[in-house]
């Protein structure tokens, strides 16, 4: 019972936070909205009892990409009225597609044979269950050759990202550590012998 | 196991709360005189020139692009520390390989001078 | 003491008000409830007490006095009342809101700033028994709460529109996450020591016949100190602190701030430094583990040990803060990319290798 | 199977991948502007792992690491074309890159990964591989085509690119979620199995096919799902077009292949119908559109996308045959696009772009000799007997009308037709028409003969179909 509360209550909140993605005026209240509904989902997944993704969730989309995402936000003074500029001018095209989608989404379901086939249930594990233990015993046997694919992938995204982004500028000053470090007395100060001075 | 996590949601709620009622607390029991210069951003005594919002510089987007890819990487890593045990040889192997690619990934950063800061 | 408290006082009293059956999900809640309040006030004070540690010690190492005026009834114990006249202060003063900045997010920032601060301590555990919530993804659960105070910061910098802030909550930004790898790393050594998750476990993998010398602190050396300088990143505090940079940009992301939403920045930056404290001792240096094994009573594990070796890594967050001079932005950013996380790297690599050999008397 | 022998199996992906990260170090480690050590390198790369594929070419079909990987006939033929094709592009994209000042080791590192993409895609037995495989592709095609910063165009291109493909990157992901949900099963194998003991129709199955489909056809780039085509192949520098017109073409037919046949072939009811729209559509809205371009690297886009229609039709039979004609069709296409782009690139000199139609007015009095290769190339992209264009179309053609759908044929025929209008223009240009400019062209000597190469092989292939049509049938396990 509990559990149903809990999960109408997060399902309820995702879809909200979701239409405010996409509703909301100001584009970081539309990220934020995403952070919102991130933590739902993750919400939803631990009730699927998959604690760990649930938590991956949360350190990888929200604590890594939605901080690059309001990065990109904030950094890019973004032009609203520009964008807006589009909408009344497609809003016609816009809504016949819409309208056919919900046609046709509503054929679909009310067809009657849309059925999944069953009840499904979650799983229900001991308390001592852990699932990272679990997801590790997969992940390291029976999904190596993918896990190491994600590696490649991995090291393709560093690689796309710096030739993408870094630019070289030769107007920067970097201070060079090695030579700060490697600086000696000899090259630098002269010990000079001077009678003192009179007037 | 979903037991244990209902004192933590409580936890959260809480946290978020204090957070709140520390805020209301203030707003209630602080004055509230507000006046033009002292509600103006603060720049050294000067009026604000601009809007403080520009535009950054890339490097700040590439550190955190490079964070996520680590950030990624270490997300592999907690479910293979768990089992560092069980999985034998093949699965430390796999995970040095991993490691080896995503350092060959490093090498080419610092070389490129990805983590220069100017 | 959280057992003994829900049955022989809790259950009780919630039967005696709620008249219903001791067991019912009101009585549980309750005890959730009660123990969280006693959690948070715990940090709290020790939060107030910091404040005053802090002053008291800078005062020391400045040949100082220190406060020591605010007392109660005339009594002025040291001025040991200081972070209540501290605290009251804050709360009567005006909370002043820029008026360009985005108000919602404006008064948002402080709160989402202090919410993951407070969240983390949830999976804590004080003693063998003593803890809130013993979940499996305990560690994974604090690393995430931990990558989540960004958040306060940036959107404190942004809803501000003042220069400072912006600029003071983007370095912060790119700090905080430089950090959080390295960070991390040290996690996962400890992970691949440890075998689990769970904090709890974490501890009791660490006790051994050699006392002290069984902690992670001497297999994992590089680790032990990785985690703590990054933790002093992490929480921006010296020689980490250009995000405040008082002598360039003025206060950083918090510059708009003021009475309770500023204090509230505070709480959370001590609370997380706490946070780091007790994560510190509980997984480098054995937590409620002692190190006198086998002497009678000062030998045996108790929440006292754990307390104390907090109390020493917050002192050592104090003793830094007033001994190190602020390091240069480009300084922290190769501290963190070029240093740390090729240390952690290879760390991480050591220590599986020792796992895997059965490294004797650690991992035998 | 031991580890040892499933290593072994996978040997070529494992070379690719160390050799790509040897070519990484070495680039970022000496930083001379010709990059002439990466390029050399690169090459390396490809020769040892299309050498290793040869070495242990398979006999059968053995699947390993743990059902995620297959070898078979197809995928070691596929990736040995797919090595060669690589090879040439970089003969062919060397100078331009150098010309154009764009030449940077990313282009060539980029490149080996999206080949490693490709294997892996080629030898997927899971339909968790297909993805990988995929996005690796993906991946860095997006930041080859924006490679060029300063030019607007291109970085439009790859952001149009990378939005469509993520969005299709999204649907195939969502469609195997659909598909992984009911049947409980990542393996293609294992998956048709499950389908062919289902004995009533599951609509989330359908439902999870269609998304499968959509992802499928976007990646190919078939009508209505080809908007980023002509975009990105004008957008690019033209050696990245060069390489995204052909060697990819390869692995979205043995992911199609993958997918349609060893996965959902107990579908092929279903995903036929929706296969025929998809390629009618195509011939038809390339060829028509790609008689009014005047830009040739817009006209060429177009052209694919009616290529890709002619090669699903090859798809539509849903047997063995029919799929060895398809697998015919992309390798002769790849081989023609290869040699039409490498035109493009060899008429460019000097930082210009050759990519307007009349860069080829009279050609013929410049170099009678590269006027004839493209001829050449037009003819048998236009499908005019004996070149081996013409087999091409002539397989699948036989293909549809012996599945039944004689229509469908009839079409394809009116199309080519169609489509033959705009090849044979380019050759009117190139033969009656007064040069423009008369400057002599030049290009390196491994260039010219690699093109020449190119052009001559579809002339001789187009005598003797026979032998490539018999290794594509061997290819489908006969």
């Amino acid at each position: 019972m509990i559990e149903q509360t809990v999960f109408y209550f997060f399902a309820g909140l995702l879809l909200l936070a979701a239409t405010m993605v996409i509703t909301v005026k100001n584009p970081v209240h539309a990220a934020l909205s995403l952070v919102l509904a991130f933590f739902c989902s993750a919400a939803i997944w631990l009730l699927l009892q998959a604690e760990f993704l649930a938590i991956v969730l949360i350190l990888v989309y929200v604590g890594a990409v939605m901080v690059l995402f309001l990065f990109v936000i904030m950094m890019l003074d973004i032009n609203l009225t520009v964008l807006r500029e589009g909408f009344s001018r497609f809003l016609p095209v816009g809504i016949s597609v819409a309208v056919l989608m919900a046609v046709s989404m509503g054929l679909v379901i009310t067809s009657g044979r849309f059925t999944t086939g069953g009840n499904y249930e979650a799983l229900k594990h001991a308390a001592d269950y852990s699932n990272t233990r679990e997801l590790g015993i997969a992940l390291f046997t029976d999904y190596l050759y993918p896990f190491e694919i994600a590696g490649a992938i991995l090291l393709l995204a560093i690689v796309a990202a710096i030739s993408l982004t870094l630019r070289k500028r030769p107007d920067t000053k970097t201070p060079k550590v090695e030579k700060q470090v490697a600086v000696h007395r000899a090259g630098h100060v002269r010990l000079v012998r001077m009678e003192a001075e009179k007037e | 196991m979903l037991e244990h996590y209902i004192p933590i949601l409580i936890f959260i709620v809480i946290g978020l709360g204090l957070g709140c009622v520390l805020f209301l607390l203030g707003y209630v029991l602080g004055p509230n005189r507000p006046d033009s210069e002292k509600n103006s951003p603060y720049e050294c005594g000067f009026e604000a020139f601009e809007d403080a919002r520009m535009k950054f510089d890339v490097r700040y987007y590439l550190i955190a692009i490079l964070f996520i890819i680590f950030d990624l990487e270490i997300a592999f890593f907690f479910p293979w520390a768990v089992v560092i045990r069980e999985i034998g040889m093949t699965g430390f192997w796999a995970m040095m390989i991993f490691l080896g690619v995503l350092t060959i990934g490093f090498v080419y950063e610092w070389r490129k001078g990805a983590l220069e800061w100017e | 003491m959280f057992g003994f408290l829900r049955d022989n006082v809790w259950s009780p009293l919630a039967g005696a008000v709620l008249s219903q059956p001791y067991d019912g999900y009101a009585v549980y809640l309750l005890d959730v409830l009660i123990k969280i309040i006693v959690v948070v006030a715990c940090v709290l004070f020790t939060f107030a007490y910091t404040t005053y540690a802090e002053r008291k010690v800078s005062a020391w190492i400045q040949l100082r006095i220190g406060p020591n005026r605010v007392g109660v009834f005339g009594f002025r114990m040291f001025g040991l009342a200081q972070p209540v006249a501290d605290g009251i202060k804050a709360i009567f003063k005006e909370i002043i809101i820029p008026t360009r900045a985005s108000k919602l997010l404006f008064v948002l920032a402080p709160i989402l700033a202090l919410g993951p601060a407070f969240a983390a301590w949830a999976v804590i555990p004080f003693n063998d028994v003593m803890v809130l919530a013993d979940i499996n993804a305990g560690l994974l659960y604090i690393i995430a709460m931990t990558s989540l105070a960004v958040y306060g910061i940036i959107i404190a910098g942004w809803a501000s529109n003042s220069k400072y802030a912006f600029l003071g909550s983007l370095r912060s930004a790119a700090q905080i996450v430089s950090y959080e790898i390295s960070m991390g790393f040290a996690l996962v050594c400890v992970l691949v020591a440890a075998g689990s998750l769970n904090l709890g476990d974490i501890v009791n993998a660490q006790s051994g016949k050699y006392g002290f010398l069984n902690w992670y602190w001497l297999p994992l050396l590089p680790m032990f100190y990785v985690y703590f300088v990054s933790g002093l990143a992490e929480t921006n505090r010296l020689p980490f602190d250009v995000v405040e940079g008082e002598s360039e940009i003025v206060a950083g992301f918090h510059v708009e701030y003021s009475g309770i939403a500023f204090a509230t920045f505070f709480i959370a930056e001590y609370t997380n430094m706490i946070l780091i404290s007790i994560l510190t001792s509980i997984l480098f240096l054995g937590g409620w583990l002692s190190p006198f094994q086998g002497i009678p009573v000062v030998g045996a594990p108790s929440i006292f040990w754990l307390l104390g070796k907090t109390a020493l890594f917050l002192f050592l967050f104090l003793w830094i803060r007033w001994t190190f001079p602020r390091y240069r932005y480009d300084q922290i950013m190769r501290l963190g990319w070029k240093v740390f996380l090729p240390i952690t790297i290879v760390w991480v690599v050591v220590t599986s290798v020792m796992v895997v050999a059965k490294v004797p008397p650690w991992f035998s | 199977m031991t580890l040892t022998t499933e290593l072994a199996l996978l040997a070529p992906e494992i070379a690719l991948l160390i050799m790509t990260s040897i070519v990484l170090v070495v680039d970022s480690l000496y930083d001379n502007p010709d990059r002439v050590l990466t390029y050399k390198l690169s090459q390396l790369a490809l020769i040892i792992t299309t050498g290793l594929v040869l070495l242990q070419f398979p006999e059968v079909s053995t699947h390993i690491m743990s059902g995620h990987f297959v070898s078979d006939p197809m995928s070691a033929i596929l990736k040995i074309v797919l090595g060669l094709m690589t090879l040439i592009v970089f003969f062919y994209s060397y100078d331009y890159l150098l010309e154009h000042e764009l030449l940077k080791g990313e282009y060539f590192i980029l490149m080996l990964f999206a080949v490693l993409g490709m294997q892996i895609m080629i030898s997927a037995n899971s339909l968790l591989t297909v993805y990988l495989g995929l996005e690796l592709l993906s991946l860095a095609l997006y930041a080859m085509v924006a490679m060029n910063r300063t030019s607007a165009v291109a970085t439009e291109a790859a952001m149009k690119y990378f939005v469509l493909g993520a969005l299709a990157s999204g649907m195939l992901l969502y469609g195997i979620s659909m598909l992984y949900g009911v049947s409980g099963t990542l393996e293609l194998p294992a998956l048709a199995t499950y389908l062919g003991a289902q004995t009533e129709a599951n609509l989330l199955l359908v439902f999870g096919l269609v998304f499968i489909v959509v992802g499928l056809a976007f990646k190919l780039g078939a009508v209505p799902f080809h908007m980023w085509v002509p975009d990105v192949y004008q957008g690019s520098p033209t050696s990245v077009t060069l390489f995204i017109g052909t060697a990819p073409k390869i692995a979205a037919f043995a992911m199609a292949i993958r997918l349609l046949a060893d996965g959902l072939q107990p579908l092929a009811g279903d995903w036929q119908g929706m296969l025929i729209v998809l390629a009618v559509l195509s011939m038809a809205g390339g060829n028509l559109i790609a008689i009014s371009q005047s830009n040739i690297k817009r006209m060429l886009a177009y052209s694919t996308i009616a290529h890709v229609g002619f090669l699903m039709l090859g798809l539509i039979s849903a047997n063995q045959t029919g799929y060895a004609s398809a697998m015919f069709y992309v390798i002769v296409y790849t081989l023609m696009s290869m040699g039409s782009f490498g035109m493009v690139i060899l008429l460019g000199r000097n930082g210009h772009e050759a990519d307007n139609l009349d860069d080829f007015k009279g050609l013929a009095e410049r170099s009678p000799w590269f006027a004839f290769i493209m001829l050449i190339l037009m003819f048998s992209m236009a499908g005019v007997p004996p070149f081996i264009g013409f087999w091409a179309k002539w397989f699948v053609i036989k293909e549809v009308i012996a599945a039944g759908h004689l229509w469908v044929a009839a079409l394809a025929v009116i199309f080519s037709v169609v489509g033959a209008y705009y090849y044979l223009r380019i050759v009117k240009l190139m033969f009656f028409d007064k040069p423009v400019q008369m400057t002599a062209i030049k290009s390196s000597q491994e260039m010219r003969m690699v093109l020449s190469l190119n052009g001559l092989a579809i002339l001789i292939l187009g005598f003797m179909p026979g032998f490539l049509m018999t290794l594509c049938i061997e290819a489908m396990g006969f």
